[in-house]
């Protein structure tokens, strides 16, 4: 029987994972927006997981929200990194730092 | 009164962000653009009078809950939306100059208002979540409006990326609570919560949250967007991330913490007490060493956010009055820091460096009046408004018995003088020896300098006779 | 073990494995594939938990739209992939530990402690006449209507911000309007020929 | 009466007032006639006033003139009592006084800031007045104080000279000392006491004789501490050791204040203080035994420095420091009466021998070492007689006006008591001749012998004007006759009747009192007394010496050379002052401000703590690296943190 | 004949508060019409001052001329003013000094008249609201917004090394003051308002007001100065001009001993009792410690800022000896003449401090230098000057007939009451307080002419000898007879003796 726990550490794992994910990546911004994306799946995970053994739609609606503004961010996302790469000509997280201090 | 116009603020502000995209369509020229700033500015003040208008001492729900109207909602609105507008007000010749005074600035400015004002009358997680995004999602994109600035793009990428990961945090905290108590309605996570005292997974899951909102905040540790953030975008946006962000903020905080999760108090308030410590410390402590002036003001940004969670974390209605109170008047001290810097700034040339301000006084007295005034307010110097914001938020914290709390609070504040002190020292002691032949003033209609000055003078009229405010201000949290 | 948890780890199991490959991949494009990999696998686990709905709502609007999105940024860009294959050995270390550390806390909560079958028991499945679209539907068009609202203000919001960001009118770009061609009028906008020497003749020294 | 003790004060003040802020206005000439008219009033009624009391018999006045200060229960008035030492004290002054002050009008014909002196002295007339004149320990302060300040001002009257004004700075200071004890004594009074007000002070005195008190961790009759500490006090003003070295040096003023401030009056506050304080006194032997120890040395050993002095006004300063020591040793014999008496004749004959030796030095055109002088007494014939008046006044020459007192106050130191009387009878013995040896030496130095100053010098030399010759002339009449006239009523009679106390265990002048039968018969005695075999003594080595055989000096020089070495150096007290206290202190200054203010206090504390802020905040600062790895880091870090920390531990 | 009902001491406060923005707002167009319209302020508000001490009952310890108004009703904060005897003095000390200030500068600021007078009409203001509160917010208020002004003078106006001064000046206070504040919230938390007279009331523990004593001590200590924490105040004098110096002598450091009568002592009785051997320490250490450190000071400024430390220690000792004397002498008669030898000398060091910096500044405007080394022989040139110089420094020593005397001899005299010790120590003031004096003296005024420059100094002129002669009739006046003051002030020092010898415990 796969329990709500199950679900939840999947979860867990993945939202770990992409947390993880950026700050190991310090290569390429798109892969840090992708890490952004799994941190969001695994809340989502949780929230339809929560829904369905809670019996009660509002986790679901949550996603679907969710869903919407990922999708909103990630286009934002995108664009801004369209504006940084023409402006520097770079993706690298490591040439990222004249801002510091 | 009938019930559905009660979001009217709401409504206004929507309707003009998409009058503005609309008419901006049309317009042919640059110097049209008045009239898309005019309607920006009419839905803010008609935005402000709704909300007077609506206001009422009982607190009103709508759309099954997730909305509501009260005096708290309508004290941050009135003073998000008298922000917003100042800060129309100061970036305007800035931006113009720059080239950059669009109608996607006006509309996202808008966007982003209407974000905090959700935010403001957010009753759970749900249209907290939306408002806050739709704040976020603005943000962004105002930080990145400067295209060819590499600085903003880079500013925005990273205010972008922790940003987004900020609001994972939350969400991850929010599908906790919501797996606890099966709601997102304040209300209703209280209640279940109520049932659970102490229940380790709410704790944990409070963790989130309080990362969540703390990075909403600026505090530390999760501040480190702030100060670049403040250094590369456009002064302009700066504004309107240091200002406003910091009422609505607040006001979910207030709403989350001392509403929903009141069960939990002792533990946000220990990890808020952490929050603010660091905050208040680095903060002080880091702003000593900046050279650049928007980077200082971003360090101490974070100082004063620790002052507004002190006031928070004390779970009093004195402590939240005074967090509010302190919340507004920072906004308005903060406004009128960066306005007075947009002014200053030349044509074609920022002030970035602190230096830059050196001999202000000789070159123009009024503005280093008035920034002076700005600054002692910032460090809590009567009789400017500042001092009471730290007053009420210390006086609240003896209440609830945090000594040590309020003695780290007003140790880092000495160390915090500091800085403000050299602004002052650089404008008033300092010779400009360097520029023999300094570039003429950014050329400001009479209506910024109006604005100035009355922004300038609020503080110290608010800090004359702060009585009203912070009446008002408590009447807000009392309910 | 019931067919389900099978299912349960095989998903579960791909999703991980492509989120670990999403992060770890150097090159862009195999990690926005692997993204794919990974909203499809999740895509399969929420139809286990019978939110169809939203199942059917990730695969079209992420692995259609967003992962795509992606996927074109990435080309677009034109990213070379071998200058950033650099310091990434060195970090893995103390993102294996931050990430696992992290993790372990948040299994040792979320997990089968606090939330094992013990506490929540299986809900019992739908009927068959259930439709969870419906009942989404519902929800949201009454409860979450004030939610709704500011969700499509959001993605005009968005709308806003790709355009503004993104739209460049460069001033070299040569293009062509029909509306101002059709607009063209007999005189000063049409073309006029001018007669002038084909040479200019230089003095002579 | 007391109007007139009003304009008896007053008068001077208000010449120095006149002289001092419209000096420019109204002339040099116009300066002299105002404080001198001042003075000469002040003068005559004083004499009225003696008068009075002599033929008349007065009574003591005692009244307050306004109340200074009320608060916690003491009341601080300002006030006179005015009894016969009173008025003995302000004849005294205000003859010397004018005596000086028409002395000044020669002396000082030829110099700036003429107007200036007189304002000077004339104030420094209203101040003694006060301090005579007044009826509580405050107001005495008041008039010790403004005394003190005048003196200073006129030490350092030539202030363009450096060691004119090194020399006040000098008496100011030492004068301070004395005056640090003094006010503690005031404060002693005052607590235990409860009031500064003479006479109540004196009727509640016996009460409180046996009180013993702990002070400053010394368990103490409370007497005895007070007498000391103001005795402190007097040391400073009259110049004992070892706070007598401001003495010599304040010598850099101009003659007249040396005659009238620091030999006939100022000088002689410390006694007249004592004198005063008698009934206090008298209740502590183990003061009176330190006053007169003290007294006595100072005495012989200031002497025995003036024997190698060679410039004429140190001698004569020396010689009056002895002096002072005599009448100090004779306070502590409790022999008052006699010490007073002697203070009284010495300041005629001492401010006589100042204005003599102003009156050379103003013929030898302000040359002061008598090894450049010599054979005078052709060129000055009034000088020199009124020189030999004086000096055999002051060695006490049977007859003249010195041999009265200070017969007397050996004779009592001689009868004393009380511990160290024995001593100090042989150092005041051995004094009299080292006065004798001194006083001559100056004498046939300056007067006989050979001219050794330059011929330009001796072409000019002739008898000083008038208006110096006649003070030295009215000078000279009581330093010969005062004694013989006075000493009856003054030691043996009755006119310091409950005023100077003696105990019942004291001796005092009783002794002598059995064998006074009149002044002529003590002159008589004298002659064949061993004071006055020793004065032969001393005059005649003076005259062997100095007249004589003077190889015999550079002999004596060299064979006693570790002594005159020693006498030479003064005893070393000013190099251990100079080194110790001054050179100590600035030593002890520097090393509190550059160590404890600089390096201590502002370099660790203050500035330390500035720089640990700033170091805190470079590292803070390090945080911030830029990186969005980093910054994504610290995000996480913190919620772990947070999340271990709050939520699980 | 101004009336009973009038807010006098509002006018008090504001008439130079808003005087002082007229001024500022009249510019540096035409700097005559500004420095009349600033005298003209200055010397109204002092007749104003004058109307209060007529109008003072010196028989009670009472509040007098109180006015009450809301200000912060949510904090419990009202506008309440009020003087009594201890108050008044202070009050009178500064409204006297103000207008001579402003003369002080009449030609010698060239620099932005408009603003330097506008701060120190500004800080009078400021300053007389610090004596008359009678809320402890209010006091704050006024209290901290004297930095302000302060600040400015100093780093606008001041020397080479301003700045350093000026931040030093300002975070050194901060600090003291952000404690107090934290103090008074504390008591309003018990006793339920600001008022100052129900904090008097208020009973505490001796824990509780062994923290509040210390974090009072914390703001006034460093105000006074007190030993260690003086270090502010020889900077910002060496760097601040000369009308920054005077007021920062005369009137600024008598806020911290004002407030050491105003709350330590009768807010925290018991906690005052128990560490008054602290105070007491400081103090001689501040009388002989400073002593020695200004012997060997080579810039008179610095010379005369530390002889002023020195000068407040007599102040902090005389009010902190209260307890040793009535556990000494079992009467609290002894007590009183120390806490009014406090006083007294308080207003006295306002004279003479004040007139010594006036003095080392007109020997500045003329040669530009502070330092002693610089100088020698000035009687010769300026004899009026150095006439006037002298007396200063007498009345610096403490001569007996100016007030330096009175303070430093009701101190002594009491402090005998209380300790042999304490009186030794305090009298060596009377050694090292002649020898910094009259050593700076020697070496600066007297001598032959030392160099050129001095040569060519001319003698004060009419302004400056008026600034320098009404100062030393005050000195002299007050010398001779002390006692309408002492009167002033005794109702007052009697009942405050009377509060603090009860226990709140």
């Amino acid at each position: 029987m796969t329990s709500l726990s199950d679900y939840l550490a999947l979860a867990a794992l993945l939202f770990a994972t992409g947390v993880a994910g950026i700050f190991i990546n310090r290569r390429n911004l798109i892969i840090l927006l992708m890490c952004l994306e799994l941190m969001l799946l695994a809340v989502n995970i949780n929230f339809v997981a929560f829904s369905h053994f809670l019996q009660d739609t509002t986790g679901q609606i949550f996603v679907f929200f969710i869903l919407t503004v990922a999708a909103a961010e990630a286009a934002i996302g995108l664009a801004i990194l369209v504006v940084l790469f023409r402006t520097r000509r770079t993706v690298d997280v490591a040439q990222l730092n004249s801002l510091r201090g | 009164m009938t019930l559905p116009l009660i979001p009217l603020p709401e409504i206004l502000l929507l309707a003009t962000a998409c009058g503005v995209l609309i008419l901006d369509l049309f317009l042919a020229a640059d110097r049209q653009r008045w009239m898309v700033y005019l309607l920006a500015q009419g839905g803010l003040i008609a935005a402000i009078a709704s909300v007077l208008v609506f206001s009422s001492g009982d607190p009103q729900g709508l759309f099954s809950g997730s909305y509501i109207r009260d005096p708290l909602s309508d004290l941050s609105k009135i003073f998000l939306f008298l922000t917003v507008a100042l800060t129309l007000i100061y970036g305007k010749d800035y931006l113009r100059q720059r080239g950059q005074f669009t109608g996607e600035y006006l509309a996202l400015t808008l966007f982003a208002t209407l974000g905090m004002s959700v935010m403001a009358s957010a009753h759970g997680f749900l249209t907290l979540y939306l408002g806050l995004e739709l704040l976020a999602l603005s943000l962004y994109t105002l930080a990145a409006l400067d295209r060819d600035s590499p600085q903003a793009a880079e500013a925005a990428m990273k205010y972008f990326v922790l940003g987004s990961m900020a609001s994972g945090f939350l969400l991850y905290g929010i599908s906790l609570f919501y797996g606890i108590t099966g709601s997102v309605d304040f209300g209703r996570i209280a209640e279940v919560l109520q049932q659970k005292p102490g229940d380790p997974v709410a704790v944990f899951a409070l963790v989130f949250v309080v990362a969540g909102i703390a990075f909403k905040f600026g505090a530390v540790p999760f501040h480190v967007w702030v100060p670049d953030l403040y250094q590369g975008t456009p002064t302009s946006v700066a504004l309107l991330v240091g200002s406003a962000p910091k009422i609505a903020a607040l006001v979910i905080a207030m709403r989350v913490f001392a509403g929903a999760l009141d069960p939990l108090s002792s533990h946000w308030q220990a990890m808020l007490t952490l929050i603010v410590v660091l905050s208040m410390g680095l903060g002080n402590l880091v702003a000593i060493a900046q050279t650049h002036i928007k980077r200082m003001l971003a360090y101490s940004a974070m100082s004063h956010a620790g002052f507004i969670l002190l006031g928070l974390l004390t779970s009093s209605a004195e402590g939240q009055g005074a967090a509010i109170f302190y919340a507004v008047t920072y906004a308005l001290t903060a406004t009128a820091a960066f306005g007075l810097l947009m002014v200053l700034s030349r044509q074609g040339f920022e002030v970035e460096n602190l230096e830059q301000l050196k001999g202000l006084n000789d070159r123009s007295p009024w503005y280093a009046a008035m920034m002076l005034l700005v600054m002692f307010s910032m460090s809590g110097v009567p009789p400017l408004v500042g001092f009471y914001a730290k007053l009420a938020v210390l006086q609240a914290a003896l209440q609830a018995n945090l000594m040590g709390l309020a003695l780290i609070a007003v140790l880092f504040s000495v160390v915090g003088a500091y800085y403000y002190l050299r602004v002052i020292k650089l404008m008033y002691f300092d010779r400009d020896e360097d520029s023999k032949n300094p570039v003429p003033l950014l050329t400001v209609g009479s209506d910024v300098r109006l604005a100035i000055g009355f922004n300038a003078l609020l503080l110290l009229v608010l800090g004359i006779s702060p009585s009203g405010l912070l009446a008002y201000c408590q009447a807000a949290v009392s309910l | 073990m019931t067919f389900e948890r099978f299912l349960f780890l095989v998903f579960a199991g791909f999703l991980w494995f492509a989120a670990v490959m999403v992060v770890t991949r150097r090159n862009p494009v195999h990690a926005v594939l692997f993204l794919i990999l990974a909203f499809f696998n999740s895509a399969a686990l929420w139809l286990l938990l019978e939110a169809e709905f939203l199942a059917m709502t990730l695969v079209i609007v992420y692995v259609g739209a967003v992962a795509v999105l992606f996927l074109f940024v990435v080309m677009m860009l034109d990213i070379e992939v071998v200058s950033l294959r650099t310091r990434f050995i060195g970090n893995l270390p103390t993102g294996l530990l931050v990430g696992g550390v992290l993790a372990g806390e948040m299994y040792f909560v979320a997990g089968p402690r606090y939330f094992g079958l013990s506490h929540f028991s299986l809900p019992k499945p739908h009927d068959v006449g259930y439709s969870n679209t419906h009942a989404l539907g519902m929800a949201l068009y009454t409860h979450h209507l004030y939610a709704l609202e500011i969700a499509a203000v959001i993605l005009l919001v968005a709308i806003v911000a790709a355009i503004a960001l993104t739209l460049r009118k460069r001033p070299g770009t040569k293009y062509l309007d029909p509306s101002q061609q059709v607009r063209v009028k007999k005189g000063p906008d049409r073309v006029r020929l001018v007669a002038m020497p084909a040479e200019e003749r230089l003095p002579l020294k | 009466m007391q109007a007139v003790y009003l304009s008896i004060v007053l008068a001077p003040l208000l010449g120095s007032l006149v002289a001092g802020f419209w000096g420019s206005w109204i002339g040099r000439a116009g300066a002299h006639w105002v404080t001198i008219l001042g003075i000469l009033t002040s003068f005559l009624l004083s004499l009225w006033v003696l008068e009075q009391f002599v033929h008349h018999h007065e009574p003591a006045f005692n009244g307050t003139l306004y109340t200074w200060l009320v608060s916690g229960g003491l009341q601080l008035k300002v006030g006179f009592l005015v009894d016969r030492l009173t008025v003995l004290m302000m004849t005294v002054v205000t003859f010397v006084s004018l005596m000086v002050h028409i002395y000044t009008i020669g002396y000082m014909a030829h110099e700036e800031g003429y107007q200036r002196f007189f304002s000077y002295i004339a104030l420094f007339t209203f101040s003694m007045l006060m301090l005579v004149m007044s009826n509580n320990f405050l107001q005495l302060f008041f008039g010790w104080e403004a005394v003190g300040l005048v003196s200073y001002l006129l030490i350092g009257f030539y202030y363009q000279r450096e060691t004119a004004i090194f020399a006040n700075l000098k008496a100011f200071l030492v004068n301070r000392v004395g005056d640090m004890g003094f006010l503690l004594g005031i404060a002693a009074i005052a607590l235990y006491f409860g009031t500064l007000d003479y006479a109540e002070v004196f009727a509640k005195a016996p009460g409180l004789v046996n009180l013993k008190i702990a002070f400053m961790g010394f368990d103490t009759s409370l007497m005895t501490l007070i007498c000391l500490l103001l005795f402190v006090g007097a040391m400073g003003k009259s110049a004992q050791m070892p706070l007598h070295v401001w003495l010599p040096d304040s010598m850099e003023g101009p003659t007249p204040i040396s005659a009238l401030i620091h030999a006939a009056t100022m000088v002689t506050a410390g006694i007249f203080m004592v004198a005063r304080m008698s009934p206090l006194f008298e209740l502590s032997d183990i003061a009176l035994s330190v006053v007169m120890i003290v007294g006595a040395s100072t005495a012989f050993f200031t002497g025995l420095i003036g024997v190698v002095q060679n410039d004429i006004k140190r001698v004569v300063a020396y010689s009056t420091l002895s002096q002072l020591g005599y009448m100090v040793a004779a306070l502590g014999a409790s022999a008052y009466a006699a010490s007073i008496f002697h203070l009284m004749t010495h300041a005629f004959f001492k401010a006589l021998l100042f204005l003599a030796a102003g009156s050379v030095i103003m013929a030898m055109h302000h040359e002061q070492d008598i090894r450049h002088m010599g054979g005078l007494k052709r060129h000055m014939p009034l000088t020199y007689w009124t020189s030999l008046m004086g000096s055999l006044a002051l060695i006490g020459f049977p007859g003249f006006s010195g041999f009265f007192s200070k017969d007397a106050i050996l004779e009592a130191v001689h009868h004393a008591g009380v511990a160290g009387s024995a001593y100090a009878y042989i150092l005041l013995t051995l004094g009299v001749f080292v006065t004798a040896l001194y006083s001559f030496r100056v004498f046939f130095l300056v007067f006989h012998g050979q001219g050794r100053m330059d011929p330009h010098v001796l072409e000019h030399l002739h008898e000083s004007p008038q208006v110096v010759a006649l003070p030295l002339v009215l000078l000279a009449i009581p330093s010969v006759i005062l004694g013989a006239l006075t000493i009856r009523p003054l030691l043996f009679g009755d006119w310091f009747q409950g005023i100077l106390t003696v105990a019942e265990g004291h001796p005092g002048l009783h002794p002598l009192a059995a064998d006074f039968h009149g002044a002529g018969t003590l002159v008589w005695h004298g002659l064949t007394g061993l004071p006055f075999l020793l004065a032969m003594a001393g005059l005649g080595v003076a005259w062997l010496v100095y007249r004589r055989e003077p190889s015999l000096a550079d002999e004596a020089m060299s064979r006693w050379n570790v002594l005159y070495r020693l006498l030479e150096r003064k005893y070393g007290f000013d190099e251990f002052n100079d080194q110790f206290f001054a050179a100590g202190s600035r030593a002890l200054g520097n090393r509190l401000f550059n160590v404890g203010d600089r390096l201590l206090i502002d370099g660790f504390c203050v500035n330390g703590s500035a720089r640990l802020v700033a170091s805190f905040a470079h590292w803070g600062r390090q945080l911030q690296t830029g990186y969005l790895h980093h910054y994504a880091a610290i995000m996480v870090m913190g919620v772990l943190f947070l999340a271990t920390g709050y939520a699980l531990l | 004949m101004i009336s009973a009902h009038w807010p006098l001491l509002s006018l008090i406060i504001w008439l130079p508060i808003i005087g002082g923005v007229l001024v500022l707002a009249s510019g540096d167009q035409d700097s005559r019409v500004t420095k009349w319209l600033a005298l003209f302020i200055a010397l109204v508000t002092f007749l104003m001052s004058l109307g209060l001490w007529s109008g003072f009952q010196p028989g009670t310890a009472a509040m007098q001329f109180v006015e009450r108004e809301t200000w912060v009703p949510l904090f419990g904060m009202t506008y309440t003013l009020g003087v009594d005897g201890i108050a008044l003095p202070l009050i009178l000390l500064t409204t006297f000094m103000t207008p001579l200030v402003v003369v002080a500068g009449w030609e010698i600021i060239r620099f932005r008249p408009s603003q330097y007078l506008a701060a120190f009409l500004v800080m009078e203001g400021l300053m007389v609201g610090v004596f008359s509160a009678l809320d402890a917010m209010l006091f704050y208020v006024f209290w901290e917004a004297m930095l302000i002004p302060m600040f400015v003078i100093i780093g606008i106006w001041g020397g080479a090394n301003r700045v350093y001064a000026s931040i030093k000046f300002f975070i050194y206070t901060f600090l003291g003051s952000v404690l107090m504040l934290l103090a008074l919230i504390y008591l309003r938390l018990h006793s339920g308002s600001f008022d100052i007279l129900g904090y008097h009331a208020v009973k505490l523990g001796l824990g509780e007001q062994t923290w509040i004593f210390l974090a009072f001590l914390a703001a006034f200590a460093v105000k006074v100065p007190m030993w260690p924490v003086h270090t502010w105040l020889p900077d910002a004098h060496v760097e601040a001009p000369t009308g920054g110096s005077v007021i920062l002598a005369a009137l600024m450091l008598k806020v911290g001993g004002y407030g050491f009568l105003r709350f330590s002592l009768p807010i925290t009785p018991d906690a005052s009792l128990s560490l008054d051997w602290l105070i007491i320490a400081m103090s001689l250490i501040a009388i002989v410690y400073i002593g020695f450190v200004a012997l060997i000071q080579e810039d008179m400024k610095k010379l005369i800022a530390y002889s002023s430390i020195a000068h407040m220690g007599f102040v902090t000792l005389g009010f902190f000896t209260v307890f040793a004397i009535v556990r000494h002498t079992g009467s609290s008669n002894g007590a009183v003449l120390g806490m009014e030898g406090g006083m007294v000398q308080m207003i006295s060091h306002g004279f003479i401090s004040g007139a010594l910096f006036l003095c080392v500044g007109v020997l500045y405007d003329r040669l530009h230098s502070r330092q002693i080394r610089d100088y020698g022989g000035i009687v010769n040139v300026m004899p009026v000057f150095a006439a006037l110089m002298v007396f200063f420094a007498m009345a610096n020593a403490g001569l007996p007939g100016t007030s330096g005397f009175i303070g430093e001899f009701m101190v002594i005299l009491a402090s005998f009451q209380a300790n042999g010790w304490y009186a030794f120590l305090a009298a060596t003031t009377l050694i090292l307080g002649a020898a910094y004096s009259l050593w700076m003296v020697k070496r600066v005024i007297f001598g032959a002419v030392k160099s050129p420059g001095v040569a060519q100094l001319s003698d004060v002129n009419t302004r400056e000898f008026f600034v320098l002669g009404v100062l030393a009739v005050m000195v002299l006046l007050l010398g001779l007879w002390p006692a309408p003051l002492v009167q002033m002030m005794d109702s007052s020092i009697q009942h405050l003796i009377q509060h603090i010898s009860a226990s709140k415990l």
